[in-house]
């Protein structure tokens, strides 16, 4: 097993040049949108909510598409991203989803919640283990030849180069063509120095539509009336067509953004707060200047109290110029 | 990264789940490997880390920082503080780090590593039942446990504590003083008896005749350093000479001087109002009867400040809030040794947006266990990070002669 | 002690000090009359219609009830052809619900929270029904800058 | 040390005003020259507001220690009835348009009728008050020829000649900003600094009795604070003296010196006389709105006194009151006409602002350290503290203040989430102050009965806070998206 790591095969300067794309070990489908065990599935599909703890997460690149494309659900990518894993301004998978966002989506009904697979039965592992070796022993061929390839040419461009510049004349050009040639036989490729995938989501049965059922857990988030009254908010500005985000640092429930935050700015900090609630006017001079310092509105946003009401009564408040 | 145990090299569940998130760490379990989203949801349950916290460790990891566990034992007390023990204190650190680490310490990316979920070894505690998946993911290595496994210590949760795992002082050593014998106010031949209740059970110690050595002691006067000498002046500054008061100087005899005095006195009182000067509560000051801004200042100083160590053993302990992580900045991971890892930059307390604010209570708790070093709170909402410090501070006093 | 004693002004001769305007002001004693609202909220609303007119240079401004937040409103205009504008004075130490902001804002014109403090400082905001677009950024310049420091950061 | 650092203040770039004392109280060795006899201030009760109506209070209590708003300011008690001041004689006198001096006489009118004084009677009273006063007509009529030959730059020159500091100045700054903007050249005569005193001591800058001296070693330069106060920030929309930024030069030039004058006199009793602009009959009501614009249709000034006066009042917040009254005992403050014992208004002013032991605990506690707090209302906290006042630094602190019990738990005066304090902490870190949050430290043992009286006060405890933002990288500008 340690000559399987990865981490090993940064070891090696063969490797290193020679697979210099794979050096940092690729994370299975961060290129390609899709895992090595799962290539075939398809967009547009039910979208499967994991849950690390009460955390609801996205996994697959198509979900997370659908996810945003058809409901608008953005989230937030919290993963590190295996190219480059020293920054915090771009992140990669999972997506983490506030609560509400989870939500909405399982009551499109096009979502649901999975709860993790703890232990699957003994015979199906071994059977998984030896699918998994072959896939490795295949892998491990096709690297090799690739490395070998690599090799080649490296010599073949050396040779080239001295033969043009005329400079080391003909014995190093012969020593490179011997080299060369006894490639082909006393060419070693260590099982050690093969790059491997990882996967990001996870492989396997868990996620075949009639395992679904089997599999679909209890919602498990908080119902109390603060996440309810939250929630109503949510799915209102959803409804109007805003975009949001989570506002912590800006001291409201939400951002709301008029599109895609990749395109807009917020232009309100929603703060939910029930219709009867006494807010202290002290936080309501500071959220508003805020609001102010930051160029948005803040909007209280309350679930209406009678039938006849709109769902969410919507206030905006704004720091006036007059101090 | 990770720390060895019986000779095998183990990582901390968040230190796999952040290596393999970054492409540089496989992990076997059952001889499959694992996906990443297979190591969120193993690694990060409710007995390990928590995604928030694994949040705020792979924030900082990304930014080049070194974080490692806290482990209050490694605290130096307020009690050794003060005795100035830090530095013993030190020394027996790295004694015990030695014996913990003797392998060589694999440098990542270097290092093959089995994640083992393992607590710090003093910590450790036997589990009669294994589930089964633990030995199935130690493919090559028997040693640790399973991610079921309490990784951070709560108080009253320590099975054995000895007596440098426990760093709560049980005495409030603010509160405890010295005999004072130097004094020549309380010149006293003979100590009391100490307070029965800060004793031993069965110990009983009598009073204590110190004559002979009063003898001893040299009570001659002080020699005031510069600095102490200024200080001094500042302070006689505030006390009232009569004879720089220019209407004082300018009587001839005590008559006249008697005069002045009983002319100002009249002239208080008809400043005097009664709705002031003839209540129950009176004005800590009157207009005119203090020297300077300074001295009025301190007349009406009766408001008094706290700090963050005052009192604070005294405090109930509470297992609401708990440090998490020491953090050492990016610029010293060139020098850092774990063997040695010094004084960290600062150490984390974890908590949500959502969550509640910590209390005085809890600040003033995690000062005093955190030492010397500065706590922050990570605050995380839905992966983004903000980080907040409550410091302990003292506006300084501003006179204006 | 009478007031002699701690009398002020040496130089008024009949020793009485002069009346406070303020009390005598026919707005204030409009305001009182409404008959809604606590003194200090009242003396609040008056405060700010000193603001309002000798600060601000509104006109028509005026004392109006709101029974419903036992509350004295101000009603005026900032400036002779503008739209009467609503204000809700409060004293800072208050709380209030939205629901008593939406009862100012139910009267229809556009409205204006005023906190003041107890020592008469004052800070206006404005409510507005459902949502007010903010006024785009000023400075197009600053948002170029922003996005150039962006690039710079990726790798 | 987990100990926050003190940061130096931040110094105004230009100080308009001399400092004055720390305190409204007279030092032993000062007592023979200053204050003579007049120890005690008095402020009465109103509505539950305390306010101060002696114009000599006034400019004691605002000019020793910065104590107080002006009820027709934004800060310094400095109104005045109009922007626009002419020489009369050897007096400059504010101008009014008619309509305004007709509401004050309509004003004057109801509050006699509401006395209880027949309507006739009223009317005959205010006919004999309002008549022009003849005797400063030509002076008038004078003047107002001389705006006639130089009508360009009539506005602008009564800015710059104008004797009056304070309000008159103000409030022409505020419209100049807009309208002359870049009209700024040959005006340099505004920037006239009142040159310290020679007598005056050096105080700021000497160690012995500065304890920030090594950072201001210069005592500051002198500008006029009062004018400051009506210039407003750009970037803040906020009066500059609040919101921390300097004042760029173009703003500088138009901000005239303050000078002390005769005119000091009329902010007493007695009456107040005015200038109204008038128009022929015939064109009485319609004009109004224009007298400010159209300098052709310029009616002629006439004097009259005023008959409803409106006094600048300085109204002090509760804190303020109370230690003047019980720290300091300069402060006698009547209710009804009856004065109050200390007890009694610390039980008033308990009832009628919550919290108000523990705000002003802490007032009292920032005061007794030398600072100077104000009202932090404007960045939505109990207090913004200054180091000497207003017009010399910039606030250092917006501070937020929290009660506890011994057990350093118990109900929050204001209770927090992590959301409302990040943005509070947000808001502090824009104007570059810090936000220090103060713990009102009660002992449990303290009866309900004990608080009240002030003399809890001396059982109490303070707890200071820094609270500030720690930036892990310098991706911050992401973070902070605006």
């Amino acid at each position: 097993m340690d000559s399987l790591s990865p981490a090993h095969a940064a070891d090696t300067s063969l490797s290193d040049e020679q697979l210099p794309q794979q050096r940092n070990g690729l994370r299975g489908d961060e290129a390609t949108g899709t895992d090595i065990y799962d290539k075939t599935r398809p967009s547009g599909q039910v979208i499967g909510i994991s849950f690390c703890r009460d955390t609801p997460l996205l996994w697959r690149v198509a979900e997370l598409k659908t996810a945003r494309e058809e409901f608008g659900v953005i989230g937030s990518l919290v993963g590190s991203l295996a190219r480059q894993p020293r920054q915090n301004v771009r992140l990669g998978r999972p997506l983490e989803l506030l609560n509400e966002e989870a939500q909405l989506l399982s009551q499109t009904g096009k979502a649901v919640a999975l709860r993790n697979v703890e232990s699957e039965e003994e015979e199906g592992n071994s059977e998984a283990v030896q699918r998994y070796q072959a896939y490795l022993d295949r892998n491990y061929e096709e690297q090799k030849a690739l490395a070998l390839e690599d090799k080649k040419a490296v010599l073949q461009r050396v040779k080239t180069e001295r033969h043009n510049c005329n400079t080391g004349g003909e014995d190093v050009e012969k020593a490179v063509q011997k080299r060369l040639d006894s490639l082909d036989k006393s060419f070693s490729f260590p099982r050690s120095a093969m790059a491997i995938q990882l996967c990001t989501a996870r492989a396997g049965l868990s996620h075949c539509p009639e395992e679904r059922s089997f599999l679909a857990a209890d919602w498990p988030m908080p119902q109390d009336a603060r996440s309810q009254m939250r929630f109503g908010v949510f799915r209102d500005l959803r409804r109007r067509g805003f975009y949001l985000s989570s506002a912590g640092k800006f001291g409201g429930d939400y951002l709301v953004y008029p599109g895609d935050p990749l395109r807009f700015h917020a232009h309100f900090i929603a703060v939910c707060v029930s219709m009867d609630a006494q807010m202290q006017l002290y936080d309501i001079l500071s959220i508003a200047r805020l609001g102010s310092n930051v160029k948005k509105t803040v909007l209280l946003c309350s679930p209406g109290n009678s039938e006849e009401e709109e769902e969410v009564v919507y206030t905006s408040l704004q720091w006036s110029g007059m101090a | 990264m990770g720390f060895s145990d019986r000779g095998k090299q183990c990582l901390l569940p968040e230190e796999a789940l952040y290596l393999m998130e970054c492409g540089n760490l496989q992990v076997l379990y059952r001889d499959l490997p694992l996906s990443i989203q297979e190591g969120y949801e193993l690694f990060l349950t409710l007995e390990t880390v928590s995604l928030q916290q694994y949040q705020v460790f792979s924030h900082l990891k990304r930014l080049g920082y070194v974080l490692t566990r806290f482990d209050r034992s490694t605290v130096p007390t307020q009690y050794e503080r003060q005795l100035n023990l830090t530095h013993c204190r030190d020394k027996q650190g790295k004694h015990l780090k030695r014996k913990r680490s003797q392998s060589p310490t694999a440098r990542y990316p270097n290092s093959a590593i089995t994640p083992s979920t393992h607590t710090t070894p003093h910590f450790h505690r036997p589990r009669t039942e294994t589930p089964s998946q633990g030995e199935a993911m130690e493919s090559s290595s028997n040693s640790g446990g399973t991610p079921g496994r309490s990784w951070w210590i709560r108080e009253g949760d320590d099975p054995q504590p000895t007596g440098t795992q426990n760093p709560d002082p049980r005495w409030d050593f603010m509160t405890i003083s010295f005999p004072d014998l130097g004094s020549r106010r309380t010149r006293c031949e003979s100590l009391a008896s100490p307070e029965p209740s800060l004793l031993p059970g069965a110990l009983r110690v009598g009073s204590c005749d110190v004559g002979a050595w009063l003898g001893k002691l040299n009570l001659k006067q002080e020699r005031l350093s510069r600095r102490e000498r200024e200080r001094q002046r500042y302070r006689d500054r505030y006390k009232r000479d009569v004879n720089n008061d220019p209407e004082v100087r300018r009587c001839r005899n005590w008559a006249e001087y008697a005069e002045l005095l009983e002319r100002r006195r009249s002239q208080r009182r008809r400043e005097r109002p009664a709705n002031l000067w003839e209540g129950s509560v009176t004005p800590l000051t009157q207009p005119g009867e203090c020297l300077s801004h300074g001295e009025l200042l301190e007349r009406i100083s009766v408001v008094e400040p706290s700090h963050l160590f005052d009192a604070a053993s005294r405090l109930a302990s509470s297992d609401e809030w708990s440090i998490c992580f020491n953090v050492y900045q990016p610029d010293t991971v060139a020098e850092f040794k774990k063997s040695d890892p010094g004084r960290p930059y600062t150490r984390l307390c974890i908590c949500s947006f959502d969550g509640p604010v910590p209390e005085l209570h809890a600040i003033k708790q995690l000062s005093l266990q955190s030492g010397d070093v500065p706590v922050t709170f990570a605050v995380v909402d839905h992966g983004d990070v903000s980080f907040y410090c409550f410091k302990d501070f003292q506006l300084p006093v501003d006179v204006v002669s | 002690m009478t007031e002699e004693t701690v009398k002020t002004m040496p130089n008024n001769e009949d020793g009485a000090s002069p009346p406070n305007w303020m009390l005598q002001h026919p707005m204030y004693q409009d305001l009182m009359r409404l008959d809604v609202g606590d003194c200090a909220q009242v003396y609040t609303a008056f405060l700010v219609y000193l603001d309002l007119t000798e600060g601000r240079q509104w006109t028509e401004v005026n004392g109006v009830a709101c029974p419903e937040l036992e509350a004295v409103l101000l009603e005026g205009r900032e400036k002779d052809d503008a739209p009467i504008q609503t204000v809700y004075p409060l004293p800072a130490h208050r709380s209030i619900s939205h629901k008593g902001l939406r009862c100012v804002l139910n009267r229809g014109a556009a409205t204006l929270l005023c906190a003041v403090a107890s020592d008469s400082s004052l800070v206006y905001q404005r409510l507005c029904d459902g949502l007010l677009t903010p006024d785009p950024p000023v400075g197009i310049q600053d948002q170029g800058r922003r996005q150039h420091r962006k690039r710079r950061i990726q790798p | 040390m987990a100990e926050a650092v003190f940061q130096a203040p931040k110094r105004r770039a230009k100080i308009y005003e001399s400092y004055e004392a720390p305190l409204p109280v007279p030092f032993l060795k000062e007592q023979t020259s200053l204050h003579q006899g007049r120890p005690v201030f008095k402020a009465e009760l109103v509505n539950q507001y305390v306010i101060v109506r002696d114009p000599y209070d006034i400019q004691a209590l605002y000019g020793k220690g910065y104590f107080g708003k002006g009820v027709l300011s934004r800060s310094r008690p400095n109104h005045s009835i109009s922007e626009r001041w002419e020489k009369i004689g050897g007096q400059y006198l504010p101008v009014i348009p008619l309509s305004k001096y007709q509401e004050h006489v309509s004003w004057a009118r109801s509050a006699l009728l509401a006395q209880g004084l027949e309507k006739e009677a009223v009317d005959h009273a205010l006919q004999n008050l309002t008549h022009p006063v003849e005797l400063d007509f030509d002076t008038a009529m004078e003047d107002e020829e001389e705006h006639d030959e130089d009508q360009v730059n009539s506005h602008q020159k009564q800015r710059l000649r104008s004797p009056r500091g304070s309000a008159s100045d103000g409030l022409c700054l505020d419209q100049s900003m807009d309208d002359e903007y870049g009209d700024r050249d040959g005006s340099d005569g505004g920037l006239d600094i009142d040159c310290v005193k020679a007598e005056e001591v050096r105080r700021q800058g000497d160690p012995r009795y500065d304890p920030l001296a090594e950072l201001y070693p210069q005592e500051p330069e002198k500008v006029d604070e009062s004018a400051l106060g009506k210039v407003k920030c750009k970037r803040h929309d906020d009066w500059i003296l609040h919101c921390g930024c300097r004042l760029d030069e173009s703003q500088m030039i138009t901000v005239m010196p303050k000078k002390t004058g005769p005119e000091e006199r009329d902010q007493s009793v007695g009456h107040e006389y005015v200038l109204v602009e008038e128009y022929g009959e015939e064109d009485n009501g319609e004009s109004e709105q224009n007298n400010f614009t159209n300098t052709d249709r310029m009616g002629h000034l006439v004097c009259r006194i005023n008959p409803f006066r409106m006094l600048e009042y300085l109204q002090l917040s509760l804190e303020e009151a109370f230690f003047l009254v019980y720290a300091l005992g300069c402060l006698s403050i009547h209710h009804s006409g009856e004065p109050l014992f200390i007890s009694e208004v610390w039980k008033l002013f308990c009832s009628v602002q919550a919290n108000f032991e523990s705000t002003y605990v802490v007032y009292h506690y920032f005061r007794s350290k030398g600072w100077v707090p104000k009202s932090g209302i404007k960045y939505g906290t109990d207090f913004i503290l200054y180091r000497k006042g207003p017009p010399f630094y910039h606030a250092s602190y917006s501070v937020v203040v929290e009660r506890v019990d011994d057990s350093l738990r118990g109900a929050l005066l204001r209770p927090f989430s992590w959301r409302s304090l990040a943005a509070l902490c947000r808001i502090t870190g824009n104007v570059s102050k810090e936000l220090m949050l103060c713990y009102v430290i009660v002992p449990s043992d303290m009866t309900t009965e004990a608080m009240s009286s002030p003399e809890c006060l001396k059982r109490i405890k303070v707890q200071e806070l820094i609270m500030s933002r720690w930036i892990s990288s310098r991706e911050r500008s992401e973070q902070d998206e605006i």
